[in-house]
């Protein structure tokens, strides 16, 4: 079989795997930073780089994401519902639903035994329940993102957002903070309200156990325990959350080629 | 008699006072995290330009988004009713108004000087003027300038994306693929614009049709309405305190209508202390999510 | 029960507030209880048989999550809360359902309900959509089939004294709910449209005797009352129901008083009372079809655009004319078909009235109620200047 | 973040010979009306009444245009959007039936014009009418938008004609069945008195009956084009099928609908005789419901192309009703009488379906449970709108009904009749890629529960 790469070019991150028949051996996970193509490029040196392989040695390259579209190089492009699909049912074979929650929208879907889609749902073109706004609101309280889950876990007043719109939660953190609201009640609160975003989403599906939450956001772990809250349902996370996206594109254009 | 109006809106905060005939002073600073709790110092400040104490001042309308956070108000009014008065008062044949504010994008309907009808968005930021905020940072331009270089463009790009948060992301995605910054900032003008326009529409638009508040200040997004809506618009000299100015209006015509008596019982109750309008059990605590 | 102790709008609030608790211990008193949607389904029949119907209603508190697998997000939110209710148990008490093909939404939701929430008894009342005498006949003769299903649930018949002795305490129900509403002519009205709103709650979850006591405590107390309302602009609402305080309560303190309210939980099941027929069927068939004014029942007079807006929306001049009605608030919970299509027509036929109309259309949730507190205060100013 | 705005149409290429000819129809019901009105024949707007009002009001000398064909047409060509803006901005919510709000824009603009067409209106746009005929039935937004249109069309009365919706058990209650209909005649003959009035002559009782007998036979052939569909591999496809419906649907009355479904039936029969299937490979077989994306049905080619889908029935509010039974016509001569029970047959005729299924309502639901063993589906495309409530208020329910007591499962593909963009093509074609070992997976569950197919 040989070497297969996969790639996920996200809005913020962007990921590469590396697979030797069919077991993963490396990976690689870097900001965007806007440069779709660069990132690409950056990020699959990386992964190869870390197992001493040069692009020569890659037999199939797969990739998802929203910056593959906009990348002339012609990788095999597979949507990003069946990658993730496929890639957690790689680390997690139990797994019959799948949340995703990326820097730009939040998807749910349900998979069959063996691994590809049976019903999925994408959120509707508001930043309200994606990622993002995790990632404005960290700049707004200079807090690393690594944090937001420990420091969700200590607040003992989760501030309430009267707002969706992730424009105003930034406008309305910024006022909290100058009230002196502690930063752990203001990530607590907004955990919340995402966390209810994305559960009313959710909950149109009729969803079922093992259910896995995936894509950057999944590193949050005051969000995972309030969604496990939200939807009534134990809620698993990989350990490495970003990477199933990147996964599933190699393993389905591994196989498509190889059929 | 000398009176104030005071527009304390989400993102800026505007104060008129007069003598009832003329206005003394006037002044526009940012709403900012301070100034929401803590609107006298504003109101101190405008005062002091023009040699004035509160008592000297017989009725203070507070209005805006932070308008119940007055605590040295006389009277709460909301902007809408205040845009429209400021608005009557400066173009009387003015029949629909177009209210950009920094949240949210209002239309109202005047008949008589009285307003019969009125639209409102504060749910998505987009076509509000934090829209046009985030876009100046994120390319890196000032504000004020938006206006003005948006108009240059020859071929405004494409932004397909009416969130916020996600034009700033394609703004910088066309950047990137070549496109001119006039070029994106007109993109972004022509979207907002069309989005303001549907919701006014509602209100069956009617000549002479004026732009307030903030947004009114961009001339870009004034073109671009005037495209959409099919003729041009009546912008006030300073778009900004028409809310602030409305509210002293309404001021001076409910003091006139008190005796002295009340005016002194009004006064008496004012209060300077800080207050925090996310703390007002009205306003959000009670909200589950 | 604590509500035992309590009177008028006091014993109303706590009912309103612990409805399920209430119709429990009903239960626990050994009554029979029914659930039936909407203002259509005549409860006279349900009383003649010592029956207490109560009125299915959703929750603007809670997020819908268990019916979205079953209704679609294009469906009312009011019939997914209900329902969701539902699926939560919520309704777990009721002896017998009741579904009424009032909207689509309500039709729909009661066929979809029956399928999975189940109960001793239902029937599903087809309610045609004119009030032509055929119309008439044929809803008589549903009535006949639902009378005859409820009394092989209760084993016995209802005797034609029987229904007329119900139908009588109901229209005693209709004259003092429209009582009330007499003592919120005055400026400023004797009793808030939030106080209303639960005494009309809380009735719709008791016996129609229970219900007409307490109506009675209540006018009591509040014709002893003095000036305990500020005085407001007067605020008419028409359009969706509204089941939450939190709403009117957010209207109210928004510079409007609500004097009267043109909605399914308001004067549309009150306001007239049902003929005395030599079969009782008869006149409770044309009540419901004839004189419950909600605009799913087609009323056109065939001639032109002024006449049918007349004929649809006459009764409305004179809502606002008794109660000295300063503006409208049109109530549209979103995706409710059969007044959204109403909204440009009732504006035209208000505003040709000179009264101010306020259009919202809303997302029956109280956590984004906040939100509209400045459309409400700006209303209250266009219609005070 | 979307790059391009633009939505790309895909258009199908149908397999029968036959439904590439059914066009003609189409056209033939724009021009008719066009001459019509030339000619100073009165002209009604209809609701689809699924026939209850359509041949009383032809015979009578109205002819009849369906602005909910005319929506659909509009969007086809991407000329609703206009109208919708209209309808928008005289304050009519924007999540009302797409179709209507595409009619009360246009009906806005034709008075705007004097009622004169305006220009450029999208395939001649519609006359003016001087009856609306509304109808109860399925929604309510079929009797609301047209009492709304008295705003732009002031002195047309509109006129709802009622059909019983009945709940599956109160259905088989003792003669309920029978007053339904009494209900259904008595109004068909105050509508009668109400045409004779409006337009000042009688109905012509010998030319209904003409044009009842005539279309009883088009919907019979239509149905029995649907049994022969019943044949594996399948014969005809939902995209043939949404073609060749325009004839039995609107025009079941007139002759040469007739002789069009007697080729098509030749043309079917002919693939069953010899097994030649619509697509080339069937593996998968699977039914439609409701209303199709009608500016991608291209995406079906495109499924059986990948995946060997065939769709093999669909759309139940389309479908010409199983013949009645003898003896419900048994001596029945009145025209009126024989109309209440065609259009009651329609909408009732499943319940024994799902009464045997404990589940209700019959209509836009039961049917799938039924076909699905007929048909030997393997799978069930619920296809959410969001502007048809009607057409999506069962998807769910009726989804859920068919995994349950049939084993066989279903996939929602969320589009709409109206707004193109909410129709995301390569997400449908990646849920239905996953979709097919779903369906795998369930015919396996299907055989081990010992069922037929
Ligand atoms: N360590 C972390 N802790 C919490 N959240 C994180 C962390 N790292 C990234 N995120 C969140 O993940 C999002 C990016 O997720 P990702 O799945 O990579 O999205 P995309 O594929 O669209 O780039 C960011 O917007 C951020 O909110
Ligand atoms: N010179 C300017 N050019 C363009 N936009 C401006 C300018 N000045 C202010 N604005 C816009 O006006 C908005 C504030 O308007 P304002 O009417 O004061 O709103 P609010 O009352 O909600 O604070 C700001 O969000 C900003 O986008
Ligand atoms: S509500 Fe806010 S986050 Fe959502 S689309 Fe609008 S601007 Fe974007
Ligand atoms: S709110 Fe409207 S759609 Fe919903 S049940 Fe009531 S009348 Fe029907
Ligand atoms: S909602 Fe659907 S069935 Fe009703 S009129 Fe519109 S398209 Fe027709």
């Amino acid at each position: 079989m040989g070497y297969t790469a996969g790639l996920d070019i996200g809005s913020a991150y962007s990921k590469a795997v590396v697979f030797e028949d069919g077991e993963l051996v490396s990976y690689y996970v870097k900001p965007t930073s806007g440069n779709f193509s660069l990132a690409a490029d950056l990020v699959l040196e990386e992964a190869l780089q870390k197992v001493g392989l040069s692009l020569a040695k890659l037999r199939y390259i797969g990739a998802c994401g929203l910056g593959v579209t906009f990348i002339s190089e012609t990788f095999n492009k597979i949507t990003e519902l069946s990658c993730h699909t496929r890639g957690v049912h790689y680390l997690m074979p139990s797994v019959r639903t799948v949340i995703e929650i990326g820097n730009q929208s939040a998807r749910v879907m349900k998979t069959t035994p063996k691994g590809k889609v049976a019903d999925s749902l994408v959120s509707d073109k508001c930043a309200t329940g994606s990622g993002r706004i995790m990632q404005i609101i960290s700049k707004v309280l200079r807090t690393d993102l690594e944090q937001f889950g420990k420091l969700s876990e200590k607040a003992t007043k989760p501030a309430k957002f009267t707002t969706n719109c992730a424009v105003f939660l930034e406008t309305e953190a910024i006022s909290r903070v100058a009230e002196g609201t502690p930063r752990e009640d203001i990530i607590a609160g907004l955990n919340q309200t995402l966390a209810g975003k994305i559960g009313s989403m959710v909950h149109r599906m009729r969803i079922e156990a093992d259910c896995v939450m995936t894509g950057g956001v999944a590193l949050n772990a005051g969000l995972v325990a309030m969604m496990e809250k939200e939807i009534g349902l134990k809620i698993q996370v990989p350990e490495q959350p970003m990477i199933t996206g990147a996964i599933g594109a190699a393993l389905i254009t591994a196989e498509k080629a190889e059929n | 008699m000398f009176v104030a109006g005071i527009d304390i809106g989400s993102t800026i905060t505007k104060i008129v006072i007069s003598n009832g005939t003329e206005i003394l002073a006037s002044m526009a600073t940012p709403t900012s995290a301070e100034h929401r709790r803590l609107a006298f110092r504003v109101m101190d400040d405008a005062l002091a330009s023009c040699f004035l104490s509160y008592n000297e001042i017989e009725y203070i309308v507070a209005t805006g988004y932070g308008r119940i956070n007055v605590p040295f108000a006389d009277q709460q009014v909301t902007e809408i009713t205040c845009h429209m008065r400021g608005i009557n008062f400066l173009f009387p044949n003015v029949r629909t108004i177009i209210d950009i504010g920094g949240q949210d994008s209002k239309g109202i309907k005047v008949k008589d000087g009285k307003q019969v009808d009125f639209i409102m968005n504060d749910k998505c930021a987009a076509g509000t003027g934090r829209f046009f905020e985030q876009i100046a940072d994120v390319l890196g331009v000032k504000l004020e300038d938006i206006g003005e270089m948006s108009l240059r463009s020859k071929n405004p790009a494409s932004i397909s994306s009416l969130c916020t948060v996600f034009a700033e992301q394609e703004a910088l995605l066309r950047l990137s693929e070549g496109a001119s910054i006039e070029d994106i900032l007109a993109g972004i003008h022509k979207a907002n614009a069309s989005r303001i326009h549907s919701m006014i529409g509602k209100l069956k638009i009617e000549q002479d049709v004026a732009i307030t508040g903030g947004g009114a200040k961009n001339l870009g997004l004034v073109r671009a309405l005037e495209q959409r809506i099919g003729f041009p618009l009546v912008v006030p000299p300073e778009p900004l305190i028409t809310g602030a100015l409305g509210a002293a209006l309404i001021a001076r015509e409910t003091a006139t209508k008190l005796t002295p008596q009340q005016l002194k019982e009004k006064k008496a109750k004012r209060r300077l202390e800080a207050v925090t309008f996310f703390d007002d059990p009205k306003r959000g605590s009670e909200i589950v999510l | 029960m604590s509500a035992d102790n309590k009177k008028g709008l006091a014993k109303a609030q706590e009912i309103y507030n612990n409805r399920g608790k209430y119709a429990r211990s009903l239960k626990e008193q050994g009554k029979k209880v029914f659930g039936y949607f909407c203002c259509y389904p005549p409860i006279e029949l349900l009383t003649a048989l010592d029956i207490i119907p109560v009125r299915i209603l959703g929750d603007m508190d809670q997020p819908v999550t268990l019916a979205d697998n079953y209704l679609p997000p294009v469906m009312c939110i009011f019939c997914r809360s209900a329902f969701d209710l539902g699926m939560k148990g919520k309704y777990d008490y009721f002896d017998g359902f009741v579904g009424a093909h009032a909207c689509d939404g309500a039709e729909r939701t009661s066929f979809i309900w029956t399928n999975y929430i189940k109960t001793p008894c239902n029937f599903h009342l087809d309610i045609p959509h004119t009030a032509h005498d055929a119309a008439v006949d044929f809803f008589r003769e549903q009535l006949e089939y639902f009378q005859k299903e409820l009394e092989k649930f209760a084993g016995r018949d209802i005797t034609p004294d029987e229904l007329r002795n119900a139908t009588m305490a109901h229209n005693r129900q209709r004259a003092l709910v429209r009582e009330i509403y007499s003592l919120r002519k005055p400026d400023p009205p004797l009793i808030s449209g939030t106080e209303m709103l639960t005494v009309l709650i809380a009735t719709m979850g008791m016996s129609v005797h229970e219900g007409n006591l307490l109506l009675e405590e209540v006018i009591q107390e509040i014709k002893q009352r003095e000036n305990v309302h500020e005085k407001k602009s007067r605020l008419m609402i028409w359009g969706s129901l509204i089941d939450n305080a939190a709403f009117t309560e957010l209207i109210e303190s928004s510079g409007l008083n609500i004097v009267i309210e043109d909605t399914a939980i308001g004067t549309r099941p009150f306001w007239h009372d049902i003929r005395d027929t030599e079969n009782p069927l008869q006149g409770i068939a044309e009540h419901y079809l004839k004189e419950v004014l909600c605009p799913r029942t087609f009323r056109d007079s065939g001639k032109n655009y002024e006449h049918d807006s007349e004929l649809r929306f006459g009764y409305l001049k004179d809502f606002a004319k008794h109660w000295k009605v300063n503006g409208v608030f049109a109530n549209i919970i979103r995706n409710c078909d059969i007044h959204g299509y109403e909204v440009p027509v009732i504006k035209d036929y208000l505003n040709g009235l000179g009264i101010p109309v306020l259009v919202i259309e809303q997302d029956y949730s109280t956590a984004s109620l906040e939100s509209l507190r400045t459309r409400f205060q700006a209303f209250a100013e266009t219609i005070s200047s | 973040m979307e790059k391009d705005n633009s939505v790309k149409t895909m258009k199908s290429a149908k397999t029968l010979k036959t439904a590439r000819e059914a066009g003609y129809f189409g056209k033939k019901m724009l021009t008719d009306a066009i001459k019509a009105q030339e000619e100073g024949h009165p002209i009604g707007w209809s609701m689809v009444s699924w026939w209850q009002g359509d041949f009383i009001a032809k015979a009578m000398g109205m002819h009849l245009v369906y602005p909910e064909n005319y929506g659909a047409f509009c969007a086809a060509v991407r000329q609703a959007e206009p109208y919708l803006e209209i309808a928008d901005s005289e304050g009519f919510p924007n999540n009302l039936c797409g179709y209507a709000r595409n009619c009360l824009g246009f009906a806005k603009s034709l008075r705007d014009n004097n009622y004169v067409i305006p220009e450029g209106a999208p395939g001649g746009g519609l006359a003016r009418p001087v009856l609306l005929l509304a109808s109860g039935t399925a929604c309510d937004a079929r009797y609301k938008w047209f009492q709304s249109l008295g705003r732009y069309l002031n002195d047309v009365p509109v006129w709802n004609l009622e059909m019983p919706q009945s709940g599956v058990k109160e259905y088989y209650l003792k003669d309920n069945k029978e007053k339904n209909l009494r209900f259904v005649v008595k109004e068909l003959r105050n509508f009668v008195s109400f045409m004779e009035n409006l337009l000042k002559r009688k109905l012509d009782h010998d030319k209904l009956k003409v044009m009842l007998d005539q279309a009883l036979k088009t919907l019979n052939i239509a149905w029995q084009v649907d049994l022969l569909r019943r044949a594996v591999p399948s014969p005809m496809v939902s995209q043939d099928f949404w073609s060749v419906m325009i004839p039995h649907f609107y025009l079941p009355d007139d002759p040469e609908a007739y002789s069009f479904y007697e080729r098509v039936y030749a043309e079917v029969k002919e693939r069953v005789d010899n097994g030649i299937g619509a697509i080339p490979n069937e593996k998968y077989r699977m039914m439609f419901s409701e209303l199709p994306p009608w500016h991608s049905i291209g995406f079906f080619d495109e499924l059986s192309k990948r995946y060997g889908i065939a769709m093999v029935m669909e759309s139940w509010n389309y479908h010409a009703p199983t013949p009645m039974p003898e003896e419900e016509l048994d001596g029945v001569t009145d025209p009126l009488e024989i109309i209440a029970r065609l259009t009651y047959h329609k909408w009732m005729e499943h319940n024994e379906v799902a009464r045997e299924f404990d589940t209700s309502p019959g209509f836009f639901n039961a049917a799938y449970l039924k076909w699905a063993k007929e048909y030997r589906a393997d799978g069930f495309f619920a296809h959410p709108l969001m502007s048809c409530r009607p057409a999506t208020y069962t998807l769910m329910h009726t989804r859920n009904s068919l995994e349950e007591k049939l084993k066989v499962p279903g996939v929602v593909v969320p589009g709409d009749i109206i707004d193109l963009r909410v129709f995301n093509a390569d997400e449908g074609f990646s849920k239905v890629e996953a979709f097919v070992e779903t369906m795998d997976h369930y015919r396996d569950l299907r055989k081990q529960a010992g069922m037929a197919w």
